[in-house]
C-alpha cells in the first residue's frame, strides 16, 4: 500500500513541475497567441544558471536567484528580440522562430558547459527523507518541491483572479484593443506575463536539477509533456494548466511504476520491462487522445 | 478640446473618410449624425488610433495625436463607450469597472465605484456577476461606467441607445443629461434625433464620409429637410 | 501565405519560361553523376540522392502545409515509419520468419515501397482524423505529440532494435539493378522524385488541388459555396502523409539502417524548415529548400560541430525577413515573372 | 398563398445575457423578394447566420420548402439551394474573380475529389464561371486577383460567387454597404433583374434600395419581429416609426 502513496506523491510532484511550465506556456499563448517552443529552453537555462552559481558560490540561496535570473534574462531578450516580431505572424512562423532559438540555446550551452550532463547535488537543508507515515519515508526534497509548486500554483491563482493586473491579463485576453483604448499599454502587460512565465520556467528547471539530470536538451522533452497537459487542460486557461499537469503527472507516473508489475505476469521479465517503458511513456498520449475525441478544446476551454 | 481637419482614413483598399472636420469644446456635448455606413464609427476609430487615419490632423488640447497609439490618446483625457459596447466578458462587473480605472489627469473629484452605481444602480445589485450574463441595456450601462472611472475629459459614445428597450434608453438619456449638468464634453453618436436636439449643444451631419453640415440645435429643429435627406429614412 | 505558381492561369497551362526552367533542371539533374565523376568529387553523389529524398519529404509535408494550410508537427513519423517498413520486411526476409506470423518479409524494392506508402497513409488516416477535429495551435500540438507516441513506441520495441536502431544489410533489390552503386541509387530517387513533384503538380492544378487551396486562404467561404472542409483536408493530410512514408522507404535503403531518430520531432522540424526555405506553398520550393539545408548542413559541420548555432540565425532571419523563401527571392530575380 | 418556401418558427438564441433573436416567426415566399430592416444590434446578421447554419440556433424550427434544416451544417444547407453574400468580404484573395466563381461552380456540380485533370481547363466549368460573372458586369476584369480588386468589385464578385450556387433561396447581408452612389445603383438594377428569378431575403439599411425591391419587409428590433407587410404599410406604421426612427422618444 505505501508504495502506492509513494508513486502517488512522486506523481504529484512530477504534476506540479509541469504545472509552472505549463502556467506560463498557456498564459504566453491564451493572452498573446505566440506558440514559443523555446519555453523549454528557458527551463534549461534556469537549470544551468542555478547549477552553475552553486557550483562557483555553494550557496543555496545565491543557485535559486541565479537561476531566476538567468530565466528571465533570457526571457526578456527572447521577447523583445524574436518574439515582439511574431504576435502578428502566423502559427507556422511562430514554430519554426522559436524552432531556431532552440538550436541557438542548445548549441550555447553546449559551447559553454558541454555535453556532459552537471551533476547538481540536493541543498543540505533538504536532503534524506521523513517518515510522513509509518514504513513510507519520503524524500524532503520532493515534498519541497510540491510545497513550492502548490504555493506558486495559488500564488498565480490570487493574481489571475484578485489582481488589477490579473483583470488586465483576463481582459486583453479576448478585446486587447479595447483595453489599449481605456489607457492601458498592453505591450508592457505582455513583456511582464512573459517574464513570469520565463521565472516560472527557470524555477522548474533549477527544482528539476538535484533530480534529473542536468544536460543540453532537456527543456525539449519536458516541454512535449507540457503540450499536452496543455492540450488536455484547455490552451489559455490557468486552471485547465492545473488539473491538467497533475493528471498528466499521475498517469504518467503511475503508468511507469505499475505496468512493468502488471506485465511480468503476461510475459518474461526483460520483455515485460521493454514493453511497458515504452506503453507507459506513450500513456499521457492515448490519454490526450481519448480526451480530444470528447472534448476537443480541452477540459477547461480558457474564453467559453 | 478636440479639433479634427480634413481628416481621411480607409479599410485596405476601400476609402471610408474623405472630409472629415469638427471641433468640441470644454463642457459642450456635440452629435455626430448620419446614415449607416457614412463613416460615423470609422471617425471615431481613427479619432482614438484603433485606425491609423491616411491624412489629416487631429488635435487635443492643441497636442496632435493623429496616429500616434491608441493607449497614448486614451491617456491624454479620452473615454471611449465604443459600438457594439465591448465589455470584458470573463470579468465581473465590478472587475470591469475597476480593471481599467485611472485619474492619470488628477481630475479635483474623482469617479468612483460608488458614483457610478449611484448613476446606474442596476449595476451594483450585479457587481459580482460576470459581464457575460448582463442584458443588453446593463452591458451599455457597464461600458459608460468603465469609460467614466478613466475619469476623462471627453466622453466618447458610439451608438451608446443602439437596440435597447425604450424604458432602459430613457435611463441611458437621463444619465447622459446628469453627466452634462456636470459639464462633462461629450461626443454622442446616436440617432434619436428629437432626444439629440433637447441634451445637445452642436450636431454635425456625415454623408459619404464628409461632415455636409454643422450647426446648433435650433438650426437643426428648424431644418426638417436637412434631417430628411441625410438622416432620416 | 500566397503561392506563386497557381497565381495567374498562364495562357498555356506550362507558361514557356516555367518550361524551359522546368527542362533546364531535370538536364542538369541526369546530369549531376557524370559531371561529378568528371570533377572528380564522387561524394556529391550519395549527397544528392539525400537532397532527393529529403526533397520528396518536404514536398509531401508542402502540400498539407503550403497548400492546405496544416501546420503538421509531426510529420516525422509518417517518414520514419515508411523507414521501417522496409526495414521490418528486410528482417523477416533475411531471418525468415513473416513479419507478425502472417506477412513474409521481402527486399523488393516494388513491394517495400508501396508497402510503405499504404502504411503511412493509413497512419496519417489515424492521426489526421483526429488531429483536423481540431485547428490552430491545437493541432500543431497535437501532431507534434503523436509523432512523439510513435518515437516512444519504436524506441520500446527491442525486436526491431529500439533505442540503437535497426541495420539494413543490403538495398531493396530492383530488376536485379546494383543498388548498392551510388549512382544507380541515384537515378532511382531521382525517378521516383520526378513522378512524386509530377504528381504533386497534377494534384495541385487539379479540383482537388483549387478546394484545397480554397479552404486554406477562407474556410468560411468554401462551406457557403458547399464544400464540407474537412473531408478534404483530411485527404491531402494522408497524401502529404504517403509521400512522407515514401521518402522514409528509400532514406532507409539509402542509409542501410532505420532508427527512432527518424520520428524524432526534430526531423519534423528540418522538414518544416526545408518547406520555408524554399518557400511556402510552391512546387519547387522544396526541392531548393532541401537542398539549401543539405548543403548548409555539409559546408558547416565541416568547419564547427556546433554548425546549428549558424543554421539557427540563418533560419531566424528567413523567418522573420524574407517573404517566400528561396522561391521568392528566385521568382524576384527571374525577369518578366511578377512574383509577391 | 403558395406554400412559403422558407418558414421560420420560433427562432431563439442567446449569448449569455445578450438575447440575441427572441422567437422569430419569418416566411419568404417563392419568388419574392423579402426586406429585413431594423437598427444596428437588432440582430439581422445573426439571424441571417442561423438560418445558413454558420450559427446554431437555441430554440425554434427552420424549414426550407417543407424540409426541416436546423440540424444541417452550412455546406449541406447550400447543397439545398440556399445561399448568402457577407457583409464583411470574405473571398479567395490569392485566386482570381473567374477562379472564385469557377469553384463555387464545380462545387454546385459536386464533384471536387478529382485529382489529375487541370481544373483551370475544364471549359464546362470556366464558361459557366464567365456567365456568371458576365451577369454581374465583371466579366472585363476575370482575371484579375481578388486582392487586387476595389472594394465596390468584391461586394459584386460576392453576389456572382452567390449567384454561381444556383440558389432557390439568396440571403443577402447589406449588399449596398460601403458603395459608393453609382455602384448602388448598379447592385440596385442586378437585383431587380433577378426579381421573380430567385427568392432572396435581404438585409440592408439603405431604405431607397428597399422600397425599390422588396415585395414585404419585416422591420427586426431587439431580436423580435414587430411588424410584417408592404412597404407602404410599414412606412405608416406607428410602431415601426418609434421603435426604428426613435421619432417618438420623450
Amino acid at each position: 500500500m505505501t508504495l502506492v502513496l509513494e508513486q502517488l506523491l512522486n506523481g504529484l510532484q512530477f504534476g506540479v513541475m509541469l504545472f509552472l511550465l505549463a502556467a506560463g506556456l498557456t498564459l504566453i499563448f491564451g493572452i498573446m497567441g505566440v506558440i514559443n517552443l523555446a519555453h523549454g529552453s528557458l527551463y534549461m537555462v534556469g537549470a544551468y544558471g542555478a547549477a552553475f552559481v552553486a557550483a562557483e558560490t555553494g550557496s543555496v540561496v545565491l543557485a535559486i536567484l541565479g537561476g531566476l535570473a538567468a530565466a528571465a534574462i533570457a526571457g526578456m531578450a527572447m521577447e523583445l528580440v524574436v518574439l515582439r516580431r511574431l504576435y502578428a505572424r502566423d502559427h507556422l512562423d511562430q514554430v519554426l522562430a522559436t524552432f531556431a532559438l532552440i538550436l541557438i540555446f542548445n548549441q550555447g550551452v553546449t559551447i559553454l558547459f558541454g555535453r556532459q550532463p552537471l551533476f547538481v547535488s540536493v541543498p543540505p537543508a533538504l536532503n534524506g527523507s521523513v517518515q510522513i507515515l509509518p514504513g513510507l519515508a519520503y524524500p524532503v526534497y520532493r515534498l519541497a518541491i510540491i510545497a513550492v509548486g502548490l504555493l506558486v500554483a495559488l500564488g498565480l491563482y490570487l493574481l489571475i483572479n484578485r489582481t488589477r493586473i490579473g483583470m488586465l491579463v483576463r481582459a486583453g485576453a479576448t478585446h486587447r484593443e479595447m483595453v489599449r483604448a481605456l489607457g492601458v499599454d498592453i505591450r508592457l502587460l505582455y513583456t511582464a506575463v512573459f517574464g513570469l512565465g520565463a521565472l516560472l520556467a527557470g524555477l522548474a528547471g533549477l527544482m528539476a536539477g538535484p533530480i534529473l539530470a542536468v544536460q543540453v536538451g532537456m527543456g525539449e522533452q519536458i516541454l512535449i509533456t507540457t503540450f499536452v497537459v496543455v492540450v488536455i487542460g484547455g490552451v489559455g486557461s490557468i486552471r485547465g494548466a492545473f488539473f491538467g499537469a497533475l493528471i498528466v503527472g499521475l498517469v504518467d507516473t503511475s503508468l511507469r511504476a505499475f505496468l512493468p508489475g502488471l506485465l511480468r505476469h503476461a510475459m518474461t521479465g526483460s520483455e515485460a520491462d521493454a514493453l511497458a517503458a515504452g506503453l507507459s511513456s506513450m500513456g499521457i498520449y492515448l490519454l490526450m487522445a481519448v480526451v480530444l475525441l470528447v472534448r476537443p478544446k480541452g477540459l477547461f476551454p480558457a474564453h467559453v | 478640446m478636440l479639433s479634427v481637419r480634413n481628416l481621411q482614413s480607409a479599410y485596405g483598399a476601400s476609402q471610408v473618410l474623405f472630409d472629415v472636420a469638427l471641433d468640441i469644446a470644454e463642457g459642450e456635448v456635440v452629435t455626430l449624425l448620419g446614415r449607416n455606413g457614412m463613416g460615423k464609427t470609422t471617425t471615431i476609430r481613427s479619432i482614438m488610433g484603433l485606425l491609423g487615419p491616411r491624412s489629416g490632423d487631429i488635435r487635443f488640447e492643441g497636442r496632435a495625436v493623429a496616429g500616434i497609439a491608441p493607449e497614448k490618446i486614451a491617456r491624454c483625457g479620452i473615454g471611449l463607450v465604443p459600438e457594439g459596447r465591448q465589455v470584458f466578458p470573463t470579468l465581473s462587473v465590478r472587475e470591469n469597472l475597476v480593471a481599467t480605472a485611472a485619474n492619470r489627469l488628477k481630475r479635483p473629484s474623482p469617479w468612483t465605484l460608488e458614483r457610478v452605481y449611484a448613476l446606474f444602480p442596476r449595476l451594483q445589485e450585479r457587481a459580482g456577476q460576470s459581464a457575460r450574463t448582463l442584458s443588453g441595456g446593463e452591458q451599455q450601462m457597464l461600458a459608460v461606467g468603465r469609460a467614466l472611472m478613466t475619469n476623462p475629459k471627453l466622453l466618447i459614445l458610439d451608438e451608446a441607445t443602439e437596440g435597447l428597450a425604450p424604458v432602459i434608453r430613457a435611463e441611458i438619456w437621463g444619465c447622459i443629461e446628469a453627466l452634462k449638468a456636470q459639464g462633462q464634453s461629450i461626443l454622442l453618436i446616436d440617432k434619436n434625433i428629437n432626444v439629440l436636439k433637447r441634451i445637445a449643444d452642436r450636431h454635425y451631419i456625415l454623408e459619404k464620409g464628409r461632415t455636409v453640415w454643422s450647426g446648433s440645435s435650433a438650426d437643426l429643429a428648424a431644418n426638417a429637410e436637412l434631417v430628411h435627406r441625410y438622416v432620416g429614412v | 501565405m500566397s503561392d506563386n505558381t497557381i497565381e495567374r492561369a498562364a495562357p498555356a497551362p506550362l507558361a514557356i519560361g516555367t518550361l524551359l526552367a522546368t527542362l533546364l533542371l531535370a538536364a542538369a539533374l541526369i546530369a549531376l553523376p557524370f559531371a561529378v565523376q568528371a570533377l572528380g568529387q564522387p561524394a556529391l553523389v550519395p549527397l544528392a540522392s539525400r537532397v532527393l529524398i529529403y526533397a520528396i519529404a518536404a514536398a509531401s509535408l508542402n502540400l498539407a502545409l503550403g497548400f492546405g494550410g496544416m501546420v503538421s508537427f509531426g510529420h516525422a513519423a509518417f517518414f520514419g515509419v515508411g523507414g521501417y517498413v522496409v526495414g521490418i520486411l528486410y528482417q523477416s526476409y533475411a531471418g525468415d520468419e513473416p513479419f507478425l506470423g502472417l506477412i513474409p518479409g521481402t527486399d523488393q524494392l516494388l513491394i517495400t515501397l508501396p508497402a510503405a506508402i499504404l502504411v503511412a497513409g493509413l497512419l496519417a488516416l489515424v492521426i489526421g482524423a483526429l488531429s483536423l477535429r481540431t485547428s490552430g495551435v491545437q493541432f500543431i500540438m497535437i501532431t507534434l505529440a503523436f509523432a512523439q507516441m510513435l518515437f516512444f513506441l519504436f524506441v520500446s520495441l527491442k525486436v526491431y532494435g529500439g533505442d540503437d536502431g535497426m541495420t539494413i544489410r543490403r538495398r531493396n533489390a530492383l530488376f536485379g539493378l546494383n543498388t548498392r552503386d551510388d549512382a544507380t541509387f541515384y537515378f532511382i530517387c531521382l525517378a521516383v522524385a520526378a513522378l512524386v513533384f509530377l504528381l504533386f503538380w497534377r494534384i495541385v492544378r487539379s479540383r482537388f488541388g483549387l478546394v484545397l487551396a480554397g479552404i486554406r486562404q477562407n474556410e468560411r467561404r468554401m462551406a457557403a459555396i458547399g464544400i464540407a472542409p474537412y473531408r478534404y483536408k483530411l485527404a491531402a493530410f494522408v497524401i502529404s502523409g504517403m509521400g512522407a512514408g515514401l521518402a522514409g522507404a528509400l532514406m532507409a535503403n539509402y542509409m542501410r539502417f532505420v532508427s527512432p531518430d527518424m520520428l524524432h520531432w526534430t526531423k519534423s522540424g528540418e522538414l518544416m524548415i526545408m518547406v520555408i526555405l524554399g518557400g511556402v506553398g510552391t512546387l519547387l520550393g522544396p526541392l531548393l529548400g532541401a537542398a539549401a539545408l543539405m548543403t548548409l548542413e555539409t559546408v558547416l559541420t565541416s568547419w564547427t560541430e556546433h554548425w546549428q548555432l549558424v543554421l539557427g540565425p540563418v533560419l531566424l532571419l528567413v523567418v522573420l525577413f524574407t517573404q517566400g523563401g528561396l522561391n521568392g527571392l528566385l521568382a524576384r530575380l527571374r525577369p518578366g515573372r511578377s512574383a509577391r | 398563398m403558395t406554400a412559403p418556401l422558407l418558414s421560420v418558427r420560433g427562432l431563439r438564441k442567446r449569448f449569455g445575457g445578450l438575447v440575441a433573436t427572441d422567437g422569430v416567426d419569418l416566411d419568404v415566399v417563392e419568388g419574392e423578394v423579402h426586406a429585413l430592416i431594423g437598427p444596428n444590434g437588432a440582430g439581422k446578421t445573426t439571424l441571417i447566420t442561423q438560418l445558413f447554419g454558420e450559427l446554431t440556433h437555441d430554440e425554434g424550427t427552420i424549414r426550407l420548402s417543407g424540409e426541416e434544416i436546423g440540424a444541417l451544417k452550412t455546406p449541406q444547407r447550400v447543397a439545398r439551394g440556399l445561399a448568402r453574400t457577407f457583409q464583411i468580404n470574405q473571398l479567395l484573395p490569392d485566386f482570381s474573380m473567374l477562379d472564385n466563381v469557377a469553384l463555387a461552380v464545380q462545387a454546385h456540380a459536386g464533384h471536387s475529389f478529382r485529382f489529375f485533370a487541370d481544373a483551370r481547363r475544364d471549359e464546362g466549368l470556366r464558361s459557366r464561371a464567365r456567365q456568371h460573372l458576365a451577369a454581374a458586369g465583371l466579366s472585363h476584369r476575370a482575371e484579375t486577383k481578388v486582392a487586387d480588386l476595389s472594394h465596390g468589385e468584391q461586394k459584386q464578385l460576392e453576389f456572382a460567387i452567390a449567384l454561381a450556387c444556383e440558389p432557390r433561396l439568396l440571403l443577402l447581408d447589406e449588399p449596398m454597404a460601403g458603395l459608393g452612389h453609382a455602384e448602388s445603383e448598379q447592385m440596385v438594377a442586378m437585383l431587380s433583374a433577378l426579381k421573380g428569378r430567385v427568392t432572396m431575403l435581404l438585409v440592408e439599411h439603405d431604405m431607397d434600395a428597399v422600397f425599390k425591391l422588396a415585395d414585404r419587409i419585416s422591420v427586426l428590433v431587439y431580436g423580435r419581429v414587430i411588424a410584417t407587410g408592404t412597404a407602404e404599410e410599414i412606412r405608416d406604421n406607428p410602431e415601426v416609426r418609434t421603435a426604428y426612427l426613435g421619432e417618438g422618444d420623450a
